[in-house]
């Protein structure tokens, strides 16, 4: 039988009185990747974790599984923090993850940002995908007023909506990015996993109090990163494939970016994603987003 | 002239009778007498068409037709519609036939009136009793002065006084507007007041017979002195013969 | 009447003590007491309330009305027409249960994100619940039950309405209260997209903000117009089957 | 035997032929031909695709169990014991409707994210089906086929199997298949959380990557396992009900 | 001793009898005739407790107990399970009393060869033509060897030889084990050759006379020269009367 722990009830290993168990929930998308290559290379079993992780192929699902406390710590975004803060959950964020969107177009007119004037956007409002195309109008002069947002939950969907030009554009992270392009859309802007984060690993309220354990985490996340960053893509297509939903074709010919250690979000991205939320609704106070995110320890 | 030739039952592999044959004048009213269980209601059924069958069945040297020919029947467990009122029940059957004259209400009321049902017409199926069902059945064929009228059974659950009327109401009618009629019973005192035939319906041999009373008229029937005589004679056959 | 309403008012009581326990027991945000709920439903009643029913109830009604109109006459086309039947029958053993979410994409693009490809998924996967639940309804109905008006030469039509439709109508309408429940449980997934109202939208959207105060209170609006609704199918219900029993 | 066989092929030909007709229509990748999802199909074909059927069987196949086994004596109660139905069904019509995906959280918070919480899920949502459908059916009941026992002071377990239960056991049936097809469209919302396996999972993993004609090979093969459990409930009640005619 | 004291029957508004009365002796039979409609199957029905009514009915000083008593019922509609074959309709009957001598299957099959029902065993009712039904029914209900037997015109859809059987098993049964009995029917013939009593259910007043030929055993009542001048009295008071 495949290893389907939810039918042989999760391999109880001896809780020894070092190791910590930890349950985090991840994404279908790179920022993940660190995490699958620690597990799979033991980097948390070197730092005495015992990590499961647990895929979730949408948000809704992973922020049900959040609140209903069956996770440590989940790969999430500034803005579903924003919104973890509302529920007073108590997650934190423990580092910033590697990962990007890009924006694209079907419609040869659209060159830049600024050409997304009156266009279409599918996109779902009230998501870090959103806040980044916000930003980016921002930067070029354009606000939320001048495109009109279509609702797409789902992300396929909205690939599939924008290549049969039902929308002008949305935002997308990979693989869907490389999906877009392969089908011929064009990409008009893209951000820089180096400088702008908004990915996170967030962690709950018991593990982010727990230093040692943050630490060890961190330790070997570091570790997952350092080992990708000395290979590439073709090294890890059984993850890419299998745990992050890339399909064959795209994982083949992807190249990874360069991922970068552990690190605390941009305080000026955090704040800016905080009161869009606020903006949104989605926080109803003004809160200090700096008290919701740990210092990170070499 | 209403025709029955080679005609053949069955139920899967079950014959419940092969090759049965006679021929009724027209206007006749044929009584169908025959042991429990010897195909009387399947005859009228493959008559009816709802039971598939091999042989011949012609009214006037053709093959019935629904259509153009009405066929009226009581059907042994009655047959009424339970979701429509006992007028509704009887004035269906007439709007499918699309009888106006049917429609002329005097006419209809008299009929209900005989009946005994003028007080029951806002009435659902449910809430009325085993006679007063089989009543509407029959106000429904009577309605209709049908081309071939099919009873079965139909005078069974009622009681002497309004069995006695409603035969008195179908005779007259008959005389009337004389119809080809089967009138199926177990009741040899009714086979031979209302018949003109009667076809045994024996397992062996099924026999068509003349009512020796079928000139008279049904009250001359009734007080007929050879009644008793001729009840007695048939009696002692079928007690033979089944 | 007046004991109705204390039934009810007992139904309610008991749901409510359920749920109060069960809140005090999970203790977490995620499962809201009742007053918790209750007293900040004030700031959810608006304008936007009686949006988000009405526009739910527009799609509910036009999909309930779609899938009736298309499903009561084939699943009666199935069983009286037996020929049909046998070509149709497999037919919906094999497309009812498909996904038919994994169709939405093909929708979209036939009917853009707007009322109509919701109405059209709606109407999708609750047809066959109608077609399925008058299938085996009308095939129910004795066949002697013809017999009277068959002899009369009754045309498709008159049979349909005299006999085939009331006999099973009771069947078509506890199939249309199955449907309904899904087509309420389908909201979820189709007022999420290319929409701002609609009661599902506003569940789904609270739930994304992880604001269970505001859910839970979309939750009771959805229970209660749902409710109504039910009552509207059981009232007809009870008139429509006014001739079975003295109740 | 031979002639069913032969229908299904016609009704597996026609729906072929429209969805080809349609695929060339549209003609987009999100619709690929037949012949594209057929030519493709050998590459999805390996231990994987018995290990999905196997999970989602076994998700099912409890849902069902669960849902039967709590739905059929609450649906009899219902209307076997006044007293209970009078409380019970304000109840049901007030907590069928309620959106149950809204209470996704709940249940995993006591069921966590594996098996036990998809089955509770799928259960919560369909159960409400069965117990309406039951309810229904056995209100048609008429109180006369109970005489002949209850004046032999049969009691309630004799009543139970001699009348109860043969005369509704074709609503139940009818409310099985279509509970089993909304079973099968929840694997779409629960097969996508703390599983790798499942036909739900993987249509919406290959939705995910956009390789529609593994997505149209998953749909196929959720189409054909589930004709098979149609069947089988098929045979059952042709089975169960060959009393009524002989067809 | 059997007693009905004033025994009102209502369907909502409509009274269909009140405050009926009458008192019969153990192990008598006693004929209910009436017109259709006057209330005979609700009396049964009231009997049974299948309809609410008010007033009291005693056998044998208290209230009939369906627990502790057998009472079998012949509905007028046969009452049939439709999912059960012939023969489990009548061992049903039996395991639900648990009649162990009931099973004692060498007497049950005296009483299926006794009715004609030998070939049907296997049968479903759907299968069965009217007077076969009522035939099941009648078995289930003689294999019960009830503390009191109620039949509803249970001889009604019967042909005449199969009737007259049934009739002879029935009074033999009652003489080797005599129950309290009340036949309704039609038939004024069928109510002097089985009842010792008979209740005239008319309208106004109901009324309870002896039974003439109360006194006879089957056979020498058939043969009775009195039995045609009894009818022929007894036809005319109830057409007198109704
Ligand atoms: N459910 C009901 N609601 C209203 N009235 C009813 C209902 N059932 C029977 N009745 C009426 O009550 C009266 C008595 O009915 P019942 O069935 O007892 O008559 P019956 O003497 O058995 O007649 P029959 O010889 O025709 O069977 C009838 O007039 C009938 O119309
Ligand atoms: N659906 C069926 N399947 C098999 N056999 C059947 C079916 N219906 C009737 N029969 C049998 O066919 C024979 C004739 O039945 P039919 O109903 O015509 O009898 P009948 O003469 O009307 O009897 P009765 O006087 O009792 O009404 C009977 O022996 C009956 O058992
Ligand atoms: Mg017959
Ligand atoms: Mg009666």
């Amino acid at each position: 039988a495949p290893k389907e722990d939810s039918v042989k009830k999760s391999s109880s290993t001896s809780k020894s009185e070092k190791t910590v168990s930890l349950n985090l929930g991840t994404m279908p998308a790179p920022d993940s990747l660190p995490l699958y290559v620690a597990k799979e290379k033991g980097y948390f079993k070197e730092e005495g974790l015992d990590v499961k992780l647990t895929s979730f192929k949408s948000p809704t699902e992973r922020d049900a599984a959040i609140s209903a406390g069956q996770l440590n710590g989940a790969v999430t975004d500034v803005v579903a923090l924003a919104s973890y803060v509302n529920g007073k959950l108590g997650w934190k964020s423990a580092t910033a993850l590697t990962g990007y969107f890009g924006i694209v177009t079907s419609d040869s007119s659209v060159k830049t940002v600024a050409d997304l004037k009156g266009k279409t956007i599918a996109t779902l409002s009230r998501q870090t995908p959103t806040f980044y195309l916000y930003q980016q109008l921002k930067k070029n002069g354009l606000s939320a007023d001048d495109v009109t947002i279509k609702e797409v939950p789902s992300i396929p969907v909205r690939l599939q909506l924008v290549a049969q030009k039902q929308a002008d554009a949305t935002i997308l992270p990979d693989p869907f990015l490389s999906m877009a392009k392969a089908q011929g859309l064009t990409e008009i802007a893209k951000s820089n996993p180096t400088k702008y984060q908004t990915t996170i690993l967030a962690l709950d309220k018991k593990t982010s109090q727990n230093k040692e354990t943050v630490a060890k985490l961190t330790k070997a996340y570091n570790k997952a990163v350092a080992q990708i960053n000395k290979h590439q893509a073709s090294d890890y297509q059984t993850i890419l494939t299998k745990n992050l939903s890339f399909p064959e074709s795209v994982a083949k010919s992807y190249t990874l970016p360069h991922y970068t250690k552990a690190q605390k979000v941009a305080e000026s991205t955090l704040k800016e994603a905080f009161e869009y939320a606020k903006s949104e609704g989605v926080l109803k106070e003004n809160v200090d987003p700096a008290k919701y995110q740990l210092s990170v320890t070499d | 002239m209403f025709q029955v030739r080679d005609l053949t039952v069955k139920y899967q592999a079950k014959v419940v009778f092969s090759k049965l044959s006679f021929e009724l004048a027209d206007n006749t009213i044929l009584a169908v007498l025959g042991p429990s269980g010897s195909g009387k209601t399947s005859l009228l059924n493959a008559i009816t068409g709802l039971l598939s069958h091999q042989g011949e069945i012609l009214l006037n040297g053709h093959p019935l037709d629904t259509k153009a020919q009405t066929i009226a029947l009581v059907p042994q467990d009655y047959g009424l519609l339970p979701w429509k009122t006992v007028e509704q029940n009887v004035l269906l059957a007439l709007k499918v036939k699309e009888k106006k004259g049917g429609k002329d209400q005097p006419k209809l009321q008299a009929l209900y009136a005989a009946l005994g049902l003028t007080s029951l017409l806002k009435r659902y199926p449910h809430q009325l009793s085993g006679g007063q069902k089989q009543r509407v059945a029959l106000a429904r064929a009577f309605a209709l002065t049908p081309d071939l009228l099919l009873l079965d059974e139909a005078f069974s659950a009622l009681d002497l006084v309004i069995k006695q009327k409603a035969q008195q109401l179908f005779l007259r009618q008959w005389q009337e507007t004389p119809v080809t009629t089967l009138v199926v019973t177990h009741d040899l005192k009714e086979a031979l007041l209302l018949s003109d035939q009667i076809l045994l319906l024996t397992p062996n041999k099924p026999q068509l017979i003349t009512n020796p009373l079928g000139d008279l008229d049904y009250d001359s029937r009734t007080e007929a002195k050879v009644l008793t005589q001729v009840l007695s004679e048939l009696e002692a056959e079928v007690k033979r013969q089944w | 009447m007046v004991k109705k309403f204390l039934r009810l008012l007992y139904a309610l009581f008991i749901l409510h003590a359920i749920w109060a326990v069960a809140a005090l027991l999970v203790n977490r945000p995620l499962l809201p007491t009742p007053w918790a709920v209750y007293s900040y439903f004030p700031q959810l009643v608006g304008l936007d309330l009686w949006w988000n029913i009405y526009f739910s109830l527009y799609r509910l009604g036009w999909s309930l009305f779609w899938a009736t109109v298309i499903g009561v006459p084939l699943g009666i086309a199935s069983v009286r027409f037996p020929k049909f039947g046998q070509l149709f029958d497999p037919l919906v053993y094999f497309t009812y249960p498909m996904p038919k979410i994994a169709f939405l994409p093909v929708v979209m693009l036939l009917a853009g994100l707007g009322n109509a490809s919701k109405i059209i998924m709606i109407s999708l996967i609750i047809v066959f619940q109608i077609i399925i639940g008058v299938r085996d309804a009308v095939s129910q109905v004795p066949s002697s039950m013809y017999q009277v008006l068959e002899v009369l030469h009754a045309n498709r039509w008159t049979m349909f309405w005299a006999v085939t439709w009331p006999a099973s109508l009771a069947g078509f309408l506890s199939s249309l209260k199955i449907a309904l429940g899904t087509a309420i449980a389908t909201l979820f997934f189709t007022e999420i997209y290319g929409t701002q109202y609609g009661m599902g939208y506003f569940i789904m959207d609270q739930w994304n903000r992880l604001d269970y105060l505001a859910m839970f209170g979309g939750i009771i609006v959805i229970s209660v117009v749902s409710f109504l609704l039910f009552s509207l199918i059981s009232l007809i219900e009870h008139y429509c089957l006014r001739w079975q029993k003295d109740k």
